[in-house]
């Protein structure tokens, strides 16, 4: 098991009476990025809320580290190392950006730990540190998507959760996003990421999973973008 | 006769000793809108209970410290254990806002009640350990604890902002406040929040109690007209900000109390009504609130 | 070539600096089933809902038989012959199915018992609609908006949450309709279902239309599957 | 003779409390109007037919000025109202309430104020026929509101309570629908308030009380929202379990406010516990 940080096994999980997952079965190696691609409705996001118990888990199972925490409470799950950054840029709107920061730090203790913290996470995100005083609302689509990051970077997680980090930025923002996202995971965090814009995410993935109706459809490595099953993915058309 | 702006200085000294009081309940009831989202309209009637405590601890012969101790004590276990029998109850069985807000309003006709059967529907008055001297500010006069009044306002509102700004558990309540599904991945424990917000609104509640108490002397239904006027200056300044209900009601009290110069003073409840019903109206999001999104 | 039965031109629709329409041209033909796809957040339900009143476009101009319909309240936009579902099914779930069916339309059990089956609803009129499963709930939905008087049906992902069964079922059920000469618009995920039975596909990219034309040519065009896996 | 008086006493106070839920089972149960302000409407209709009949205009005139006014009021207080949602409607009609007690306690010129209106002549002597009048009032509005919410009228104020942008897409103008609801609602109310007067034969501005505005609230909700045995029910239930308290012989300074925190108690427990009511189906929303 060591080889895996986060399996999920057989895994059903929808919303009330709507399912949207039909046996998704994944396996994370530590310290890799890995990328969920597919069409929309296919339970990207779902996989993703699973493994942070934001989500009614019919089946299966959620195993970290060789422990299975598919019941276990979110604010539990933040102490064994995991952190999410929902979709949509969530901030704490009305707090200042160094606000939000000591809020992603909520259940360290000790002020110099968390200070210190701060200055690692702001050397990945520098254009936040002229703004430490702004509030958050008055931030750009970019700068939010990097100070929710940043939030959740704040718990130090060996797993990173992130939820369509790219929507709604601009392809600049969106690669200089997906830059700092690789060097974060040099430093030793795992991500686990679900991306629409496949393409970007892909080229810095090391292993994609392409789901389809809410079961894995194809797995593999930066080629699995010129599998020419993709094509009947996204644009349908398996010849009935 | 004082002259015209004495008269009129005089209006604006009632209005910001009403504002002061005001803006107490205001602040404990938007701190519990905003964190728990529903509105408190018991909030009033365990304002009321501050001030019969005051009245039962003070008759004892106690020294007034002690006295002031054990009322804000009794009274935020009233707040404790209407929130826990209560509003924790219906929020685990995910009762909607409208049923919180009804259940608010049976909490206070309840508390109404049962401070009749305890206490009595007859006028009671606090007696205070040493006189209130009045002062002359200019032609203003003002007693000793108007004054009073006045500066543990301001105090306790500058401690309540300073709580909220600097401190871990007030960032932790404006964060819960300002998104809660956020909150909740960094750690933060909604009941928990609910319980300190219920906290500091007894608090101010039981202060509140004790000064109004002192200043005019106590009837059963005392809790629900300044629960309103709290509410209104709320709703005036911004439902969505504490400062903003704070500001609302020192408003509310200076235009109250200057409107008597026109109408008579039995309409002073007649203009706060008319301020409330036109900002839920027109401007439910208040002076200070940004455009709440129709959809 | 029948004409064009509902028109939108250049709509602008932004939320806080953010466009979630913008300048976005296309139409309907009239007897045809046409669909609307495009990735998350093009702006496809904005398109519907500011065809629909429920949302005021900030620029351009909607034309439904000819007639200018911008800025009409969804009530008044419906009342010209417009009927539409939402992405999630919109039942009136305290009332019964036939309660339901009957604030589209009046009619005999027996109608609204043939309306059902239409759609091969599989339960009574008397069920309450809140007690129903989402794929039911669904049919109950589109088996209402077909019963309300329309000239054009607009549905918004009517897959949704079903299941494989039903949805082959709906696959059906829209080409009868069309063999009644309805005119049908749908936003839609599953493109196997879009692709066999559309006569037309527009796609909407970031706001805008990017391409559309018919199921074939939509799959050859690369820059769609370029818009889907994003650059 | 003197239970059998306090059981007609307790008869047309019963039926003047079914008109007052059942009335207001239209705008909160059937339509979800969240309505606060529905002993407001009360009061106007015990004012306005005490006024009325006090100014020498015979009885029919007074009840039905009393149902006209309440009415119009009602239906103008849902136009601002109507767009506002849950929350905001209800503090919108619980602030006209408190708006109506100041203005009948300061309008001293046309409402005496705190002196109220004595003198308000009754509408027969015994109180058997009040009793037989106000019980067959009482059921034809139960019955007014059984057949209308049945009615696609009916239909349609339901469909508005479960999701009103539907409905608005089915060609339904909701607005007009949602002031017609407040309207009826608050015409009925009006009526009990002209019951009221009349047979109290005195009234002042604590008619216009929040607490019997809880009492109502405890009335619908036991019984059921949208469920007219419902109301009949808990309108039944609720004002019959205080009674036993008379009897205790707890000092009369002790009743009254025992009688309210009991059915504020009941209130809480019904929500916490049993927020569907005896007969209800339909939730606060």
């Amino acid at each position: 098991m060591a080889s895996s940080l986060l399996t999920i096994r057989n895994l059903e999980a929808g919303y009330g009476r709507l399912k949207a997952l039909f046996g998704i079965e994944m396996v994370i190696k530590p310290g890799e990025i890995a990328v969920l691609i597919g069409p929309n409705g296919a339970g990207k996001s779902t996989v993703l809320k699973s493994v942070f118990n934001l989500c009614d888990i019919r089946k299966g199972s959620i195993i970290y580290k060789g422990k299975d925490i598919t019941k276990l409470p979110t604010h539990e799950r933040i102490q064994l190392g995991i952190s999410i950054v929902p979709q949509g840029r969530q901030v704490f709107s009305n707090l200042t950006v160094k606000e939000n920061l000591e809020m992603g730090a909520y259940m360290t203790k000790g002020k110099e730990l968390i200070e210190t913290r701060m200055d690692e996470v702001l050397s990945h995100f520098p254009d936040l540190r002229q703004k430490l005083n702004a509030n958050a609302f008055s931030l750009s689509g970019g700068q939010q998507q990097m100070l929710a990051m940043s939030r959740a970077l704040m718990q130090d997680p060996q797993l990173l959760l992130l939820d369509e980090p790219s929507l709604g930025l601009a392809p600049k923002t969106t690669q200089e996003l997906f830059q700092r996202i690789q060097d974060i995971n040099k430093e030793g965090t795992t991500v686990l990421m679900v991306e629409q814009n496949a393409k970007a995410a892909c080229a810095i993935a090391d292993q994609i999973f392409v789901l389809e109706e809410g079961k894995v459809a194809l797995k593999g490595g930066r080629s699995v973008l010129k599998n020419p099953k993709i094509k009947n993915i996204y644009l349908g058309g398996h010849g009935h | 006769m004082p002259s015209m702006s004495g008269l009129a200085a005089q209006l604006i000294a009632n209005g910001i000793i009403a504002g002061a009081i005001y803006a107490l309940v205001a602040a404990g009831f938007s701190l519990i809108y905003n964190v728990a989202k529903f509105v408190h309209f018991a909030h009033g009637s365990v304002l009321a209970l501050g001030a019969y405590f005051m009245f039962t601890f003070t008759s004892t012969k106690m020294p007034f410290i002690p006295a002031i101790i054990l009322t804000i004590g009794a009274t935020c276990i009233a707040g404790e254990v209407i929130n826990r029998l209560v509003y924790r109850q219906l929020r685990e069985r995910k009762a909607s806002n409208a049923v919180l807000l009804i259940a608010s309003l049976a909490l206070m006709i309840f508390i109404n009640a049962l401070i009749i059967a305890v206490w009595g529907a007859d006028i009671k008055t606090i007696v205070m350990p040493y006189e209130n001297p009045v002062f002359e500010l200019g032609d203003v006069l003002i007693t000793g604890v108007q004054i009073d009044i006045i500066i543990t306002a301001v105090v306790l509102l500058l401690v309540l902002w300073w709580l909220m700004k600097k401190t871990r558990i007030g960032k932790g309540m404006r964060a819960l406040a300002d998104n809660k599904d956020v909150a909740q991945t960094v750690g933060i424990n909604p009941e928990k929040m609910y319980s300190i917000a219920f906290l500091i609104g007894s608090v101010l509640a039981a202060v509140a109690g004790i000064l109004i108490g002192i200043e005019q002397n106590l009837h059963p239904v005392m809790g629900v007209s300044l629960m309103i006027k709290g509410f209104t200056g709320a709703v005036i300044g911004s439902l969505m900000s504490v400062p903003g209900a704070v500001l609302g009601a020192f408003l509310l009290g200076i235009v109250e109390n200057v409107g008597i110069w026109w109408l008579p003073s039995g309409y002073k409840d007649a203009i706060a009504f008319a301020l409330l019903f036109a900002f839920l109206l027109f401007r439910p999001q208040g002076l200070l609130g940004k455009k709440m999104r129709e959809a | 070539m029948n004409n064009m039965l509902l028109r939108v031109y250049n709509l602008d629709k932004h939320f806080g600096g953010v466009y979630a329409v913008h300048n976005c041209t296309f139409g309907v033909r009239e007897g045809t089933i046409t669909s609307i796809i495009g990735p998350n957040g093009a702006g496809k339900t904005t398109a519907f809902n500011l065809i629909t009143g429920i949302l005021k476009p900030d620029k351009g101009t909607v034309w439904f038989k000819k007639k200018n319909i911008t800025g009409l309240r969804p009530y008044e936009v419906a009342r010209t012959g417009i009927s539409r579902t939402f992405q999630l099914a919109k039942v009136f779930k305290y009332m019964s199915a036939r309660d339901n069916l009957l604030i589209a339309r009046q009619a005999s059990d027996k109608e609204l018992q043939k309306a059902l089956d239409q759609v091969n609803y599989a339960r009574e009129l008397d069920t309450i609609a809140g007690e129903l499963s989402y794929g039911n709930q669904r049919l109950l939905e589109i088996a209402r908006a077909l019963l309300l008087p329309h000239e054009l049906l607009m549905l918004d992902e009517p897959t949704a949450g079903v299941n494989p069964k039903v949805r082959q079922e709906l696959k059906s059920i829209l080409k009868n309709l069309k063999k009644q000469g309805k005119t049908i618009v749908l936003i839609e995920h599953d493109m196997d279902f879009v692709m066999s039975i559309s006569d037309e596909v527009i796609v909407l990219n970031e706001g805008t239309v990017l391409t559309s034309g018919t199921p074939a040519q939509v799959r050859k065009n690369k820059r769609v599957l370029e818009a889907y896996l994003g650059k | 003779m003197a239970f059998e008086n306090y059981l007609i006493h307790l008869g047309i106070l019963l039926c003047i409390y079914v008109m007052l839920t059942i009335s207001l089972n239209l705008s909160v149960g059937f339509t979800g109007l969240l309505n606060l302000g529905h002993i407001a409407f009360f009061g106007i209709g015990a004012y306005a037919s005490a006024l009325l009949v006090l100014h020498g205009y015979p009885l029919w005139i007074g009840i039905l000025g009393a149902a006209l006014i309440a009415g119009l009021v009602g239906a103008l207080l849902a136009v601002p109202t109507s767009r506002l949602k849950g929350d905001y409607l209800a503090l919108a009609t619980l602030g006209f309430l408190f708006i109506m007690g100041t203005i009948a306690r300061n309008w001293t010129g046309l409402t005496r104020g705190p002196l109220g209106l004595p003198g308000i002549p009754r509408y027969t002597a015994e109180n058997q026929t009040l009793l037989i009048i106000a019980a067959v009032t009482a059921l034809a509005m139960t019955g007014i509101i059984w057949i209308i919410t049945r009615t696609r009228f009916g239909k349609t104020l339901q469909a508005v309570r479960d999701d009103e942008l539907a409905t608005q897409m089915l060609g339904k103008n909701t607005f007009a629908h949602k002031i017609a609801s407040m309207g009826l609602s608050a015409l009925l109310a009006g009526i009990a308030g002209s019951f009221f007067a009349h047979y109290i034969s005195f009234i002042d501005p604590s008619i216009f009380s929040s607490g019997d505005t809880i009492l109502v609230f405890s009335m619908l909700i036991v019984g059921g929202l949208a469920s007219v045995p419902g109301s009949l029910l808990g309108a039944t239930i609720i004002l019959l379990i205080p009674e036993p308290l008379r009897f205790i012989g707890f000092p009369s300074a002790l009743v009254g406010p025992m009688r309210e925190m009991l059915f504020a108690l009941i209130l809480l427990l019904i929500l916490i516990y049993r927020p569907k009511g005896i007969f209800g189906k339909v939730d606060f929303q």
